[in-house]
């Protein structure tokens, strides 16, 4: 059965990044340089022809742009300048806005105002709605105690609160996920075995991003893990340890430790990968979506404002301590709330699950290969295609 | 027939000839046959040391004939001959073994490749000793040039000979000169205008005072030999002037160009069924209207290109047609920059973008977001009507390859790049002016790398797309390569013709006219008062099919003659 | 050690012979039993050559010129054309077989096409086994 | 010895006879030959025996004319010893000069010929089966017959020969022309062939000659030429284009077509080869499968071609088993 092409998706797509996706002639260099490139899996080169075509439901059902970690290989060989590291780029932030159903994420990425927008309203009400609660709580000259203006208790539950409505969405994109690139293909012959023998890669990936490691240059890797693990630590901390953090005026170095690393982490990666942005240090650098600044700046400011609140605190000065967690908390909320299941941050969990269903998609692949048909292509019998992608 | 003295110089050819000949044992063998009096075995014998060798020898052993092994004749016996000359031998008393491409390139190193050789050399010898002297013939050059075809190679041609003050006579069968380039528009890949260049050639060729124009007018007859044509040409215009002229000239070039492919030979494009699907020259009438629309008036939403149409294909023609990838990139520029808003996409077999500035151009067309899908080579897109309510006019079904998908392309307008082939009247010109055409149609050359404006024909020359599918630039070259060999030629005035022709013996001539009808020149001519029969040279182009035929031996293909064939067969099986 | 018969070739300048040079640029392998005489046209081929090489000694003679049409000189070809069918009546009534005598086109084009010609030429011939003609004569001379 | 008279002696081989009638042909001239030689041998019309040639001393012959071809053991004696015993040695007609008529047996083997003689004749009797052998024995005695020779030659592949009068037979006047020649001395280089012309018949035909294209053969029966046209445009198939002339052109000056007995032409190695390209050359038909249906109307082409000179061709003889 043959698929309609449409001329006009790399329209849709250029908003997100693909600009220079044309320019392919399809000599492979891209795929022929990536470390991860490699059957079923052969990218950049088979997305981007995809992507050419406007074949939208084929680039809705591919997990490859999630299995590149954009070390820029591909983009530096390029005879044609095509960008194909930019293409898988752009391609996860489009994928990013199919999978989210809220259409929120589409507006994000389409026009930086919009985000920004969003990022400014959830600020704002978060800052009153945590004033109000303070004022009603107790004064604003009392960090801790029972007259504190924000007990952590209470900020604590908020945390839950907030984290169970993220869980929904970023769950419920994940099934969509899940359902473009597996759940549809019915003649993919996935076993929940299959999905059960795989799962160990969820963790393994999320936690080292061993695959990372891989690309030629080690240190964005390194970077990069140190971001995200700085990122997971603040979040554990927060979400279980957040009362003997609060508390003070002494400070609990058996969690606190942890803190400052992850604090250190955060800001040393975050300043690390603005400057890079900035100076275009390398082809994965050239490149950067207004939504790239927006997430690493939003980090940047919730650390800071993070340290300067803790410093504030434990000098005593509860009244400015307090003014700067609600200005600290009114970052964290949309960073939390919009850039987790809506834009950059979500990729935190659609690449780890990517390379498990990767995994699941091969073993199936392979076991109908083996029957003869190959359902990456239906209709079409194995090996028929002139130039394998 | 007395022995002369013989040398024969047997080459290695590097090592092209020795590693599978032993070239020492030829030229041993080759030592003891009666009259060899040198016998040598040389690295490079065309090379400056090798011919000085043969000269020093000529010179030194009063050598009366020389025989040298290796080459095919056709590659170096001109330089042999020349070297015997300088000595002051006649170039006539040479004789060439062929024992690299007929022996050590064909052949298995060993016992019986040498054999081969020693034959062959042998031959030679045999042969060289009743070689006889010959005189070339000198004819004087008439400096006329008639030109067949008035489109961009022929009118190059007659102004490249006309600037240089020498009268050309340019024949057009149809109304008007320019040829196919005058239907096209803008030209890849530096998008100029072809008008532009056209009407400046035309006017400049039919003012010139040097060259006079025959529209409507065709070439009849061609006799006579290089240097000294006629030329029968008739005028079909109604005009003035007489309906047949006779002119003289002293060099021929055909300029007769192609023919587009037929797109509706090709069914599964709907050609000639579905309104909007057109060829490329009907496209470049629509760009040199100036409105790039549908058969309804409309303005295409999505263009469509399909390359190869005609070419590169099984059924129809094996051959590339060269220039359509250009064209086709050049239309998806045309459309972008006058429809911004359309999406062209270009179906293409392979990209064929050599030549200057093409792979640029071909980089360029990516950048204006041509959509490229390829196709297999033995494979062919299919073209349908859209259903009513789509967004697009017509579909194209294509096994794309570089996906491995099939694709549905949707399309509007779609483009055939038909390819060239050869005119119905080439065979026509082939006879009319004796040259031949290879399977597809096109002129032959008379080498395909060190001679591609001759022809076998001396004085006939070929230029264009008449003798492969060829552009602009290519053209224009050719025809002024043709044009300058020709002025070189007029600049010697005289020419020597070979000396290679029949003569009758007219005491063995017994007039019974048997060779008369055999001539294809009509060379031969009774004469019935003294009841012979005698060659007229000039016109004699030494096949020799008459001295085989008369039954009296009486006629000499000199050169070539029986005796020294006979001993060339009888060196062969010695 | 199998018979190697020998064959002499009797090629047109601009078709065969230029086809036979292909064959070595192309480095087209044959059959090394082909000895080749160039001549103008095919058209100059006096069947006396023909039956002079026979008588000479070769097991087998090969003519070939330009495909009909396409003759430097127009019709040479034909000529030939004309005569080989009545030269290998002629010679069948000598007794010489019919296979010794073989008439192809080669155009320039057909280096390959000549390299087939001649390795099957010499196959067959290899079969027929060695041409009386030269044996015979020489016998005669002695042997009444 | 007989005074200052010519010795002469003439003898046939493998012959018909025509060309010693030839000779008489010259009618009262002969008697001039009488007066003026000593016929020492000529078996068809002086008496003589090979006893007496042999007694003969060498050289004593001043001149010897040999007609036929050589086919058996007798002739060649004979021609062995006419050279021996001969100052000259004329090759008269034919038969001596190419071989002949009786050449043309050369394109059988001897066994074959023998067989359809001896052995499928109509007319031998049922039951017997004799076949000529060189020895045979009869009551005690034995028979000796010349050994009939498994091919014919030409006299010069037995002997040297000074001179070659061709002709089947040669004209009456180019009878007395040598035999003039030789009487009065005025002899022409050795090995050359006298009494014929140096080019071809078709010089003397007295028929008009055109531009020739040829669409079919007939036989001489089959139409009725134009007795102006050269036979050969009209299709007959005439010898005459690759033929000596110096007869008169005497056959095709009375409608039928030359055959060639006067052999071929200076120069010319092969008479068939060239009369067979001369021919099939101007044939109007480019199509192979036209021209062979052409070719068909040309019945034993090899026979007529080679009438005369099958022993004197280049292949001589047929290589059949």
């Amino acid at each position: 059965m043959a698929t309609r092409a449409n001329p006009k998706l790399i329209e849709e797509l250029e908003p997100y990044g693909a600009e220079d996706v044309m320019k392919c002639y399809h000599c492979g260099n891209c795929s022929a340089v990536c470390p991860f490139s490699a059957d079923p899996y052969v990218f950049p080169r088979k997305p981007m022809r995809y992507l050419q075509m406007g074949l939208e439901d084929k680039l809705k059902g591919q997990l490859d742009p999630w299995l590149c970690y954009y070390c820029g290989e591909c983009s530096d060989q390029c005879p044609r300048d095509a960008e194909p590291g930019e293409t898988m780029m752009s391609l996860r932030r489009w994928l990013t806005s199919k999978y989210d159903w809220t259409g929120i994420s589409r507006l994000f990425y389409q026009s930086w105002r919009w985000e920004l927008g969003a990022i400014v309203l959830v600020a704002i009400l978060t800052a009153i709605g945590f004033t109000l609660f303070g004022m009603s709580q107790g004064s604003l000259s009392a960090y801790d105690g029972p007259n504190a203006f924000l007990p952590s208790e209470s900020v604590h539950v908020f945390d839950w609160v907030l984290a169970g409505v993220l869980m929904v969405f970023l769950l419920s994109n994940a099934a969509r996920m899940w359902w473009f690139t597996m759940g549809r293909a019915k003649d993919l012959p996935t076993t929940l075995g299959s999905y059960i023998a795989s799962l160990w890669m969820l963790p393994t990936h999320f936690f080292t991003q061993i695959r990372y490691s891989k690309c030629e240059h080690k240190g964005p890797w390194v970077t990069h893990l140190a971001l995200m693990l700085s990122y997971v630590t603040m979040l554990v901390l927060i979400m279980f340890f957040l009362t003997d953090m609060a508390s003070g005026p002494a400070i609990d170095w058996s969690v606190h430790v942890a803190g400052y690393l992850a604090t250190a982490g955060l800001v040393l990666a975050t300043i690390l990968f603005l400057r890079n942005r900035a100076k275009k240090s390398s082809a994965q650098y050239r490149h950067s979506h207004e939504s790239d600044w927006i997430f690493l700046v939003l980090i940047l400011v919730v650390a800071l404002t993070g340290i300067l609140q803790h410093i504030l605190h434990r000098s005593g000065l509860d009244a400015a301590a307090n003014i700067t967690y609600i200005v600290h908390l009114s970052l964290v909320v949309p960073m939390l709330a919009l850039e987790v299941p809506f834009s950059k941050w979500s990729h935190l969990a659609y690449r780890p699950l990517a390379m498990y269903l990767a995994q699941v998609r091969a073993t199936a692949l392979s076991r109908a290969r083996a029957g003869g048909v190959d359902p990456a292509r239906p209709g079409a019998e194995r090996h028929t295609q002139v130039h394998p992608i | 027939m007395t022995e002369k003295r013989i040398g024969v110089y047997v080459c290695n050819c590097g090592t092209n000839i020795a590693n599978v000949v032993d070239c020492d044992a030829v030229a041993e063998a080759a030592a003891d046959l009666p009259g060899v009096v040198v016998s040598r075995s040389y690295k490079y014998m065309c090379s400056n040391p090798g011919q000085e060798m043969i000269t020093q020898d000529i010179r030194d052993e009063q050598l009366e004939r020389v025989v040298v092994a290796a080459c095919s004749p056709r590659m170096h016996e001109p330089t042999f001959r020349r070297a015997a000359e300088t000595a002051g031998l006649n170039p006539y008393l040479v004789q060439m073994a062929n024992i690299r491409e007929q022996c050590s390139w064909v052949h298995d190193a060993g016992e019986m490749a040498t054999e081969k050789a020693k034959d062959l050399v042998r031959a030679a010898v045999y042969r060289v000793t009743r070689h006889e002297s010959l005189e070339r013939l000198s004819v004087d050059m008439c400096p006329h040039t008639l030109v067949l075809g008035g489109g961009i190679a022929g009118m190059s041609a007659a102004l490249e000979l006309a600037d240089a003050g020498k009268r050309v006579y340019l024949v057009e069968r149809t109304k008007a000169l320019g040829g196919n380039v005058a239907r096209v528009d803008l030209t890849a890949p530096y998008l100029d205008s072809a008008r532009d260049m056209m009407t400046d050639r035309v006017t400049r060729v039919i003012e010139h005072p040097d060259v006079s124009v025959m529209l409507e007018s065709e070439l009849e007859k061609l006799e006579g030999f290089v240097g000294n044509f006629k030329a029968t040409i008739s005028h079909h215009s109604s005009g003035e002037g007489p309906p047949i002229e006779v002119v003289d000239v002293g060099s021929v070039i055909v300029c007769t160009g192609y023919k587009e492919f037929d797109a509706s030979r090709v069914t599964h494009f709907g050609y000639g069924k579905l309104p909007d699907v057109i060829t490329s020259f009907e496209f470049e009438g629509m760009l040199k209207q100036g409105r790039i629309e549908m058969k309804d008036g409309r303005l295409p939403q999505y263009v469509a290109i399909v390359h190869c149409v005609g070419s590169r294909s099984e059924e129809f023609h094996g051959y590339c047609s060269r220039v359509c990838c250009m064209t086709a990139l050049k239309y998806a520029h045309e459309v972008k920059s006058a429809l911004p808003r359309t999406y062209v996409s270009d179906v293409y077999v392979d990209m064929h973008a050599f030549g200057k500035g093409c792979e640029d151009f071909y980089r360029r067309s990516a950048e204006v977001k041509t959509l490229f899908l390829m196709y297999g080579k033995g494979d062919h897109p299919v073209v349908r009507r859209a259903d009513p309510g789509d967004d697009c006019e017509m579909l194209i079904t294509v096994d794309e390859q570089l996906s491995g998908e099939q694709i549905e392309l949707p399309a509007d307008l779609i483009i055939l790049m038909v390819g060239m082939e050869a005119r119905e009247d080439s065979e026509q010109v082939t006879h009319l002016v004796n040259i031949s055409q290879d399977k597809d149609g096109w002129f032959i050359e008379s080498h395909p790398k060190l001679d591609p404006v001759a022809t076998t024909t001396d004085g006939v020359y070929i230029a264009g797309a008449c003798q492969a599918p060829k552009d602009i630039p290519d053209s224009v070259a050719q025809a002024r390569a043709a044009a300058a060999r020709i002025l070189g030629k007029i600049s010697r005035g005289k020419l020597e013709i070979d000396a290679m022709f029949a003569a009758v013996n007219e005491d063995l001539c017994s007039g019974c006219r048997v060779c008369n009808e055999i001539c294809p020149y009509s060379a031969i001519e009774f004469d019935a008062e003294t009841k012979r029969s005698h060659v007229i040279s000039a016109l004699c182009k030494a096949c020799g099919a008459c001295v085989a035929t008369c039954p009296s031996a009486a006629i000499e293909a000199k050169h070539f003659t029986d005796e020294q064939i006979f001993a060339e067969i009888a060196g062969v099986l010695a | 050690m199998s018979f190697e018969p020998r064959i002499v070739g009797f090629l047109c300048n601009w078709c065969s012979y230029s086809g036979a040079d292909l064959a070595g640029t192309s480095r087209i392998h044959y059959r090394p039993n082909v000895r080749v005489i160039r001549v103008m046209c095919s058209a100059r081929i006096d069947p006396t050559f023909v039956i002079k090489a026979l008588a000479e000694g070769a097991d087998g003679v090969l003519v070939c010129g330009c495909h009909p049409g396409d003759c430097h000189y127009s019709e040479g070809n034909y000529k030939t054309m004309r005569r080989m069918p009545l030269l290998k009546r002629m010679l069948e009534d000598f007794g010489i077989e019919e296979e010794r005598v073989r008439l192809e086109w080669v155009s320039a084009s057909e280096g390959k096409r000549f390299a087939d010609i001649v390795d099957d030429m010499t196959e067959r011939l290899r079969a027929l086994g060695p041409s009386r003609v030269k044996l015979a004569l020489a016998y005669d001379a002695v042997e009444r | 010895m007989a005074g200052e008279k010519l010795q002469i002696a003439l003898y046939w081989g493998a012959a018909c006879g025509g060309c010693d009638v030839a000779v008489l042909d010259t009618n009262e001239f002969i008697l001039d030959v009488h007066a003026a030689a000593d016929i020492r041998l000529w078996p068809i019309a002086v008496d003589g025996k090979y006893s007496d040639l042999e007694a003969m001393e060498d050289g004593e012959l001043d001149l010897a004319i040999f007609d036929g071809a050589v086919r058996n053991s007798e002739n060649e004696h004979i021609a062995k010893l006419l050279r021996q015993k001969s100052k000259v040695l004329v090759a008269f007609g034919s038969c001596a000069h190419l071989g002949g008529i009786p050449g043309l047996a050369n394109l059988m083997p001897r066994d074959e010929i023998m067989s359809v003689a001896y052995l499928q004749n109509p007319s031998i009797e049922k039951g017997n089966v004799t076949l000529p052998r060189p020895e045979s024995g009869m009551n005690g005695a034995t028979l000796t017959i010349p050994e009939f020779y498994k091919r014919v030659y030409k006299l010069d592949d037995i002997v040297p020969v000074d001179y070659y009068v061709p002709g089947c037979p040669p004209a009456a006047d180019q009878v007395k022309a040598v035999l003039l020649a030789v009487v009065t001395g005025q002899l022409p280089a050795p090995g050359s062939v006298v009494g014929a012309a140096e080019t071809a018949l078709c010089d003397e035909c007295p028929r008009t000659k055109n531009e020739k294209k040829l669409t079919s053969f007939h036989r001489p029966w089959q139409i009725m030429a134009d007795p102006e046209v050269c036979l050969l445009e009209q299709g007959v198939l005439c010898a005459g284009v690759a033929t000596r002339g110096g007869c008169g052109a005497r056959c095709p000056s009375s409608g039928i077509p030359c055959r060639g007995c006067y052999g071929p032409l200076p120069g010319v190695v092969d008479q068939g080869a060239k009369l067979l390209s001369a021919v099939v050359s101007v044939i109007d038909s480019n199509d192979p499968d036209e021209i062979d249906h052409i070719l068909d109307g040309l019945p034993d082409f090899t026979g007529f071609a080679y009438r005369f000179s099958t022993p004197a061709s280049l292949l001589q003889r047929s290589v059949r088993p």
